[in-house]
């Protein structure tokens, strides 16, 4: 792969082009610098295509109607599930449950395991209780912080978690007292939502199978940038959202091992997860049906389909570098900037494209708002990483986040909104 | 008129006049399988003697497609080799799976070609599939059930 | 309102052309004559466009970014569920909780009940044990039958049921004996999506008040169709799915007096829908973002907005007649074909828009089959209300169901396909 | 440039230069409240003297907006009774749900007036009126104890 400016195995221009957003303009005229791609990405026309073709030609409820748009609407539904699986390396496309957004895939194993553990019977693995523990890290997500807090509270178990060392890494010193018999489940981000930080997921997941627990990794932030392989990783559940990978919002992704999602308890219980259905009691549909209760969302997941082929076309390498340089360019950019603190590691090998930075005397909503008033959209915040946050002695910080249709002009506006900040506030 | 692909006179026929159609006894295994879509039934029973499959019966409820391709299936198992049967039954679910591309062999399938348009309805599928699956379910409980008493 | 042939207050033909897919054939060129709207209805060009318009021009993620795109998206979002409860009579926004489906809503209900059993702790009316009942009927759909034999597997709760009289009425003699002082909650349907009834829902409500009990209305059937006010129900809690009333997938409602809302524990943990979060516990935001975790369907909410938005300015009340004069023009014209069973309620003025029927000796797929050849696009199988069929002694049947863009034409064509259906397998 | 619509230069005074920052001992009843989104954080005391309010303290982490809220909110609730303050609390809501279009009564608002322009950044209304919503909160503890006390 060439690698020239930030043009790395594609032509950002001709990217950006396939974005509509992109040719907006903010506050009376200014060029839409969208720097918030870790929140949520924008969407190619492709996408937005395919959910319009799908709308206006083929809508229809899916697995029920036995009639013409019925079955069409239940082909692209499965379709695009069949490309999901492929573009995380599943080889098994029923190892795929969709759901809402990767919050309800999370809560999803949460419940399961909870409804195992009330009813008592079935696997072991799933069931926990009074002396087991659940261990996180205190970089995660809340969205794979709260469901587990939730869970031990129903189940009596015990929550335990990673440090963060100061340079933005998991403090790994302490896995095999972390990681012990009692643990029941390990639930990690792969890529860390405000840091940036790449965690050893391998690693946790290698000792985790050694004392017989089961991994969960939260990898909303890394499916849409990395080439992810389930397999590769080491876990038994993987977690991904649509809207943060060129994809609709309403559509999330929990990736289990088949042998897994056969033995979970069910969670949502309703329409179409069900084999037989008596007033006294009901059987289960095979995975992943027994996971997908009423009218999934069939459009969102054609939308996701769409982006996955179009994050697969362009090449996710050429994508993955794009981000690493556009990272690195940033880092570079930032060291020239006076009174900026970086949080997270200061190699943009060790790291995703996301940039969480604090600007000395100044609040995290203000410096947001003066680089708003400039077109540049940034996130100021906890962005939903509140311990972590405190970890690091703030409150709040300004992330800025990079995808494959940023440039190094991007970057440039950023940074002179932060001198633009320091004026202002200064 | 293509509804003619999917409803073959073989199909119509085997619909109408049900080979082997009423649950017989002695057997060995009986199961019973739903269609979890349209809720459609089938009470299947089978009766091997060593791998001969000696006798399959069933009862069932479901459409023209499902009681049909039982009927078929029964036809074609009877009298086989369990491994045989298997290799049909492998054969049929290609077909199945070939979307109105397959090209299915007469000599293996005899009347369950006529299934080949069904492949082109995936609603109707499973429909086709229902007596299959209930029968290699049956012959792997009967396998099950023989390996526990041998051994 | 002047009653003139279908068009009742709006012309339909204008009201087709609204509806993109329609001017799509099937099989060869034939008309497509949607008769699946129970299943999933079709969309308007308003609500496609609002979706584009969205996704293309105000993209962003809610309530978090601190941007021009975060606001105008954040805007769009909690102005769809203004929109929303205005429509179903709720003068308090607070009590519109946004999931994926109405069989989300439903979960998200019993298991916050659950959770309240758990912790055993908070309002007692949220809380079930052995000894406790909760009272369904055997005309729910499994989305409001299988969460709550979940609920009582969970807590040793008992579920007992309302049967149907052969008429496909329920059968409310046993009203008081069923609803007593032991029941906790109550849970029915307000249409019923294979019979068409409609229930004496404020009865019910009237009842399960007086002992005490909560009463969930699953309103999945009614509000695409006539006017619902929640109030006027006599519910504490009112569900209902986008995409059965001109709305995307992805997007259904619950509705919820504000102060259950308020003592409910949480459903599903995650971002946005926490107060504060430390690694220890967190506590929770007020309704309605308590129950909102992650990242929402956006788009699809602000989809829904314009279908509430269609479905105001077309009138409920013409839209209501429409429905009904349809149902009652098919009703007539079933009674001319011999052979054909009709289930539920014989007068349209007793039910909503959905017929289903049996065709002497030949099986509901390949009705529908025959039917599909025609271009009649109707549904077969047991509509996800299993005990009912069961309840008239059927594994299945036959459904048309119409909705605002049908016409008595579509219903024509029904019938000339049952006359081919004889012919096929007569 | 509109950001000086937001940022007026009475905001960025109080800001810089908060009035009655730094919790202070009498106090009848203390609050801490948290901006969700953001993490800001006040904590805040409130003293009544029957139902004059002698003194306002507070603590506080947050962004220009609501620090410089915060102050302004002190200057005008101390020394009011608690029913002129709330009505003041009112006119400040009204001003904040304007959408830029209030016409704020500087009689009633003072300094506050100067958040006019927040009301246009709906993100940004939440941390002006969060110093407000703890005040609220702590009148309301307070008259609670009262009434407690003397039931
Ligand atoms: C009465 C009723 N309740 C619940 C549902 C479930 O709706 P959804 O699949 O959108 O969750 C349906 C439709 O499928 C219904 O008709
Ligand atoms: C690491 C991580 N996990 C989980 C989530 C939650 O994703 P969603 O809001 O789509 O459920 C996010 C993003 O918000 C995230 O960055």
């Amino acid at each position: 792969m060439t690698v020239t400016g930030t043009n790395v195995g594609y032509d950002v221009d001709t990217v950006r082009k396939d974005f509509p957003i992109l040719e907006r303009t903010v506050h009376d005229g200014r060029r839409l610098v969208y720097l918030d791609s870790a929140n949520t990405s924008q969407k190619p026309r492709t996408v937005l295509d395919a959910m319009e073709e799908f709308l206006s030609r083929h809508n229809a409820n899916i697995h029920r109607a036995s009639h013409a748009l019925g079955e069409e609407a239940t082909e692209a539904y499965e379709a695009a599930r069949l490309k999901v699986a492929r573009f995380v390396g599943s080889a098994d496309e029923t190892e795929i449950v969709f759901t809402k957004n990767i919050s309800e895939a999370i809560n999803l194993v949460a419940y399961s395991v909870g409804n195992a553990s009330t009813l008592g019977t079935g696997d072991p693995r799933l069931r926990v209780g009074p002396g087991d523990e659940v261990v996180i890290t205190v970089m995660e997500h809340h969205s794979n912080i709260v469901p587990w807090q939730l869970l031990c509270e129903r189940t009596g178990a015990t929550l335990k978690w990673f440090d963060v060392s100061e340079d933005g890494t998991l403090d790994m010193s302490r896995l095999d007292e972390l990681v012990n018999e009692r643990t029941k489940i390990v639930a990690v981000a792969h890529q860390s939502n405000m840091l940036g930080t790449i965690n050893p997921v391998r690693l946790i997941a290698e000792r985790a199978h050694h004392v017989g627990a089961l991994v969960l990794v939260d990898a909303a932030q890394s499916v849409p940038h990395r080439g992810v392989d389930v397999r590769d990783l080491g876990a038994d559940f993987v977690g991904f959202t649509g809207h943060k990978m060129c994809g609709p919002t309403g559509i999330g992704v929990l990736w289990a091992r088949r042998e897994l999602l056969d033995v979970m308890p069910p969670f949502l219980g309703g329409g179409e997860m069900i084999e037989t259905v008596e007033m006294e009691r009901s059987t289960f549909a095979p995975p992943p049906h027994k996971f997908e209760a009423g009218t999934m969302p069939i459009t969102e997941a054609v939308g996701l389909g769409a982006a996955v082929d179009y994050l697969t076309e362009l090449d996710r390498d050429a994508v993955d570098a794009h981000d690493q340089d556009l990272t690195a360019y940033a880092l570079d950019q930032f060291a020239g900037v006076e009174g900026l603190r970086l949080f997270g590691p200061a190699d943009a090998a060790d790291r995703g494209p996301v940039v969480s930075f604090e600007v000395d005397g100044v609040h995290p909503h203000d410096v947001s708002q003066v680089l708003d008033a400039e077109g540049v959209a940034v996130r100021a915040g906890h962005h939903c990483a509140r311990p972590l946050h405190k970890r690091f002695g703030v409150t709040a910080s300004t992330r800025a986040s990079f995808y494959l249709y940023n440039t190094r002009a991007d970057v440039d506006a950023l940074v002179a909104g932060l001198a633009q900040v320091k004026r202002y506030f200064g | 008129m293509h509804l003619d692909s999917l409803y073959q006179e073989i199909i119509l026929d085997h619909y109408r006049h049900p080979h082997n159609k009423g649950l017989r006894e002695p057997y060995d295994a009986e199961v019973h399988h739903v269609n979890p879509t349209c809720g459609d039934e089938v009470t299947l029973r089978v009766r091997l003697d060593g791998d001969k499959v000696v006798d399959v019966s069933y009862d069932s409820l479901g459409c023209s497609i499902s009681q049909a391709s039982a009927s078929v299936m029964t036809d074609l198992v009877v009298g086989k080799d369990v491994e045989e049967a298997n290799e049909v039954h492998q054969a049929f679910l290609e077909l199945m799976q070939s979307r109105g591309a397959g090209e299915p062999d007469e000599e293996v399938l005899e009347d369950a070609v006529a299934f080949a348009g069904v492949s082109r309805y995936p609603a109707r599928i499973k429909c086709a599939l229902l007596g299959w699956m209930a029968w290699k379910d049956a012959v792997a409980r009967t396998m099950d059930n023989v390996s526990e008493a041998t051994s």
